[in-house]
């Protein structure tokens, strides 16, 4: 069903976890769908320093929110907003048809959490 | 790596012997049990013998009682479209429950939006059961027939068919159960229950998958739903699947020899795994009912986490098991049996069904009960739901 | 006794390499393929394998064209029923021919019957072949469906269904074939002769029986006649018979790697039986057409004789064949192909239908033309219609 | 499909064949229903002392016809016509159902003969 790479990205997933006093921070999708991700970052010179996920979703949610933390860190918050959804899928060598919605959600929460950051330094700034 | 089957809700292992009783079907006795000269009467002779023990195993008056079907699926549909389309001048109501499987709730869909019947769909308690009130009442002056499965599939719970049948039979409607997870693994007697008709398929029970069969009633009068040649005497066209249908009977011969010790058997694996879960892992849901419940049925939702992460979780340890999360279910709700019952979207999602036969064995339940603890609480620190107390 | 199996048009020999591509789907691989896990998995890229293998021997472009059937019977229904349901605002006008088998006949009459279309039957000619022109003819505004059969079951006589899928498409009209006989004997091309959809069973090409599959050209849209499951794209529900579909798979495979040797071959074996037939015996009628015909299907009348009784001789010397008989047909009237041709009841009664497949060996065509005239000139010194010249 | 007595009867017919001046004659069905019953006896002291059958028709056609002239052979004419379908198909230890309507061909085609004897010694005395 899913690929090698999707499921060492399942098996082993990458910046999985809480982050204390994150930059920005998302939380996308709803319990009643089955798929909810929540992203953390901390941005450092303008760069996704640290970055931290937790998900609650299949096998493909799983490994494409951990794949978009590892593809985001260390890239300018310019770079890390190209990320597509389809390119996390590629990366992990493809989705299967009916999960491709899966992978909305992750480029989507990344987006969300640059936002959150960008906002926060809106005010602060 | 161990591999330890646990779904045998879906389907089973074929046993060996049922496998070889139908390989001389397969290369010698090939003929059309239809056609006149010695090959075709020897594969008769075969699927004659098959069709004696499925009228054994579940007590029919008679052999020509039973259809034979390309599973349990088709025998549903024969059920149900076949005769309520045979029946229809005499009233376009039916009665079902909202728990059933989907080869029955789609054709009473289907009937209701194509074919000008009014379907009412009878709900459950908390334990997935039907009440035989609500049943009584639902009864319309033009109810033709009801179908209410015995065992379900997800949750385990059995109905009180017998109970329901009577109710039935007093008003004067003609009743069918699904009882594709039932027979085979508990006693099934269709006089004794006083159905009308009922499904069952090969597959659930270490028969072959794609065979199954329709028991009807003598005197219940429907159309064939395949439609066809002469076969089953024109109540079900198509060349006879000769291997399957001696594979079904092998089957049920096993079952009928094999009960209630197997029953007894499975019985006290599904309740020790039962009582493992409870006592190892925090924040479950217990499905179904605790007693009026299929042998080899378990079922918990464990809060916080998502079904097919947990299947794919067990996957790696070897274990096989099923969920009821949308993501396994090829739509974007999680199973309608799980929130029937009561249960909100988000403890649905986290389902995992467990369904035990009788080739599975002890040692299989203690390492089911060794590694689930771990994979629920890892599943659990990436689960944003989650706040460990 | 020798044994002569000649009935290959009822249905075949399972080829031993199709029952061994099928056993570890019994007793290793037996999981769900709609599973997550690894039985199901493993389950899941033998059923993908197979979808490519029928795929592949019909020419159709995409293996999701391909739905899995419980056979021919099921394929067929699932074509006329499934396509006229879904499309029955467009029209309620079908086209379909006299000599089809009854898996299309009856279905059509049950459309007509219950469901508020109308048919029209096209004749044939006396070697059973419909004419392109009378199809034109009959097509109508509300014309939606049309389906005839590629090989005539019982006389063999091939259909030009380029030809008439090319009327259908100028005017609009879907088009199925029925290709059950024709399927692993002969090429069959569903793009080349432009079909929208197209019938084939397993078990009449050395696959195993209550097995078959329904080509679907993408775009057309039909509704699932088993309704159950999310299975093939909700197109049919049931749990996938694995091992079936996986023996249908191989049959493809093997079917495509030795034809056209092997129509070669069995074509030499009809035409010396054929001969050897009209050269031994008087007073006979060829059914079916000289040249456009099914590589295996041989078929006669021998007037004064019944065909039954023929049948029972011809087994008593070990030969399987069958006959178009009243008696054997389950109705009380003959053939309905053979009186469609233009034969009296009389001497259609008397027919006999031998078929060969890949199995059949010249010696066995020898033996029949040896035993076959003692035959009939026995039960036509029996026979009071029989007067010696 | 048939009892090892049918297929006897089917494979070694008795008295079948033709009859040189018969003293009764009969012939029923018809060639449409694909079965056809002939029956011709010789009478002697109200006895069937021979009796001939010919049948177009299927196995239980032929060997109820067999079975029949077997059985009518050297009965009074009495005894003869009280041979019913039931006695001739257990005498063969039965028919498959779908046949039983063959048997009937066969006491019918006998009382016929026998009907044409009587008229024919009627029109003769
Ligand atoms: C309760 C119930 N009914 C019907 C079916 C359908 O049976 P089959 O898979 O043989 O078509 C199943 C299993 O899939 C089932 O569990
Ligand atoms: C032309 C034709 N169509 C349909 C069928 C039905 O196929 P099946 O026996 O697989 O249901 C047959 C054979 O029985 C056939 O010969």
């Amino acid at each position: 069903m899913y690929s090698e790479r999707v499921m060492d990205h399942f098996t082993n997933p990458r910046n999985m976890g809480d982050m204390e006093d994150p930059d920005g921070r998302s939380q996308v999708g709803n319990p009643t769908c089955g798929d909810i991700m929540e992203i953390a970052i901390k941005v450092e010179d303008n760069r996704i320093s640290d970055i931290r996920f937790k998900t609650f979703g299949c096998g493909a949610a799983v490994a494409t929110s951990s794949m978009v933390t590892e593809m985001a860190k260390n890239k300018t918050l310019e770079e890390a907003e190209k990320l597509t959804n389809q390119a996390v899928a590629e990366a992990l060598d493809g989705l299967p048809p009916v999960k491709m919605h899966c992978s909305n959600l992750a480029a989507e929460a990344l987006q969300k959490a640059i936002d959150d950051y960008r906002a926060k330094q809106n005010r602060e700034g | 790596m161990k591999k330890v089957y646990m779904d045998n809700g879906a389907t089973t292992r074929t046993h060996p012997e049922v496998l070889q009783a139908m390989e001389p079907f397969f290369l010698e006795n090939y003929g059309n049990p239809s056609s006149v000269h010695g090959f075709g009467q020897e594969a008769l002779k075969g699927t004659e013998k098959a069709r004696d023990e499925v009228k054994k195993l579940i007590n029919a008056a008679d052999p020509q009682e039973i259809i034979f079907t390309g599973g349990g699926t088709e025998a549903d549909n024969l059920a149900i479209t076949g005769y309520a389309m045979a029946n229809r001048e005499r009233g376009r109501h039916l009665i079902t429950s909202v728990v059933e499987h989907h080869a029955v709730l789609h054709t009473c869909e289907y009937l209701e939006k194509e074919m000008g019947f009014s379907v009412t769909y009878l709900p459950v308690d908390k334990y997935g059961m039907v009440s035989a009130a609500d049943f009584r009442e639902a009864i319309r002056e033009d109810t033709i027939l009801a179908t209410i499965m015995s065992g379900n599939n997800e949750i385990g719970t059995l109905q009180p068919i017998k109970e329901l049948a009577r109710v039935a039979r007093e008003q004067g409607v003609t009743f069918h159960t699904d009882a594709v997870q039932s027979v085979g693994s508990m006693p099934v007697d269709v006089q004794d229950w006083g159905v009308d008709m009922l499904s069952l398929s090969g597959h659930k029970f270490h028969g072959p998958k794609g065979v199954g069969a329709l028991y009807v009633r003598r005197g219940i009068k429907l159309h064939p739903h395949i439609h066809g040649g002469a076969q089953e005497k024109k109540r079900r066209g198509g060349t006879h699947n000769t291997p399957g249908i001696i594979g079904l009977g092998k089957a049920c011969e096993l079952a009928r020899k094999n009960l209630p010790e197997k029953e007894k058997e499975v019985s006290a694996l599904r309740d020790k795994l039962i009582k493992g879960i409870q006592d190892n892992i925090d924040e479950v849901v217990f499905n179904g009912h605790p007693e009026q419940r299929l042998p080899g049925n378990v079922n918990f939702c464990f809060r916080y986490i998502e079904g097919e992460s947990l299947l794919l979780s067990l996957d790696l340890e070897g274990i096989a098991g099923s969920s009821g999360s949308a993501c396994t279910s090829g739509s974007l709700d999680p199973s309608h049996v799980l929130l029937a019952t009561g249960l909100s979207h988000e403890v649905a999602h986290g389902s995992l069904r467990l369904t035990l036969s009788i080739f599975n064995e002890e040692e299989e339940i203690d390492y089911v009960i060794e590694k689930l603890p771990g994979i629920v609480e890892k599943l659990r620190q990436m689960s944003p739901l989650y706040q460990k107390s």
